[in-house]
């Protein structure tokens, strides 16, 4: 199944391994994974919330697009929710291509749209208390290169 | 019309609620905001300043001049962050 | 040790997982592996030829202006050479930052510089014989993107 | 002079050794060129067509039209296709 999401720790040099052995004629595989940012001196726990009916067709409907926008020969996207805590890995997309380019462009797209598009509120924690991550004007900007 | 409403993130944590079920004559999303609204002070503090804000239709993104005709969940959250 | 150069096989997954741990304050890591393409019905295998002298300086020396293009918590590359099979990992980069614009980017250089600027050939051998892997003009172009 | 000259991939393939010593007077590495294509048939198949080359000189990538002086490394390759 491609689009995986849960609450378990996964294991992302697993997945890894397991997503570049399934399809043929494949040359390029790239992954992103997207960590609990481990600062030095203010030990960091996040709580991600997310919309369960909503979030697997969203992020099927963005590999879709992705597939049609890329030879890809396969996808792969796990994101977690609930409790994470510091160092742990949040979220893992993989593309398979027979060539970089269209393995990278892919990818960088998914990560885009997962960002600013798939149902997922942070909320980290710190010594000094939680705050709800806030989206940025960047993240908004990044996915106008990927407008037709 | 009966329609389900869910909160996502901090306009749960204002309205204090993951979900309700509403029965309204909104003809749409911002009719329906204009109604919660006028309710209580904690959905006229959720719903303050909906730029912060999104709206999904049966799971679908929208916009808040989108009819709610033949829609059966309506989700308020802010903007997504994740990744 | 950010860049080797080895005959060995070696394990992409434990080297994503170990690479992820190095780093604190890294939100964001990106990988690239290369694999020899198994196609059906036409098993490869592929020997790759190097100039030992100078893949190792080559290599460092892209990866120190990376660094000096993006924010980077840390860089690896691992490349073999000699005789590899149908479905093995040819090699391996992979870029950890704090935002995920800067390892996608680099790991993207990386791979352009490498594929064209690294002293490496690769001779293909298939069921119809044995040839060199010829350049491709597009490669020569994407190290365009990256003129400053 | 005394130089080191090296051949990688197809270019070693068709002078058929991977390494040699040369003494050589060659100014640049063009001169050098020219000197082993009037050498041997081999030499001369090798380097039929030099823009199908690329050379370094001590490790480094170079050009046709560099002066050999100082150098004690020469590598003559076709493109590389690593990655």
């Amino acid at each position: 199944m491609p689009v995986r999401i849960q609450a378990e720790p996964f294991d992302p040099g697993a997945e890894l391994n397991a997503f570049s052995k399934t399809a043929s004629d494949v040359g390029a595989v790239v992954s992103f994974t997207g960590l609990v940012r481990d600062v030095s001196g203010g030990l960091e726990v996040m709580e991600i919330e997310h919309y369960p009916a909503m979030t697997e067709p969203a992020i099927e409907a963005m590999v879709t697009e992705a597939k049609t926008r890329w030879a890809l020969a396969d996808v792969l996207v796990i994101h977690r929710f609930g409790h994470l805590n510091a160092g742990d890995t949040i979220m893992m997309v993989a593309t398979a291509s027979r060539h970089r380019a269209d393995a990278f462009a892919a990818a960088d797209f998914l990560m885009d749209y997962l960002k600013s598009r798939a149902p997922f509120w942070k909320k980290e924690v710190t010594g000094e208390g939680a705050a709800w991550v806030e989206s940025k004007a960047e993240d908004e900007t990044a996915l106008e290169r990927w407008k037709a | 019309m009966s329609l389900d409403v869910l909160y996502f993130a901090w306009v749960r944590e204002r309205i204090g609620l993951p979900k309700e079920q509403l029965e309204t004559q909104a003809a749409t999303v911002m009719d329906l905001v204009e109604e919660l609204r006028a309710r209580e002070e904690r959905y006229a503090a959720a719903f303050a300043d909906i730029s912060a804000l999104k709206v999904a239709l049966d799971q679908e993104l929208s916009e808040f001049d989108a009819p709610l005709a033949g829609v059966r969940e309506v989700a308020f959250f802010p903007p997504m962050t994740g990744g």
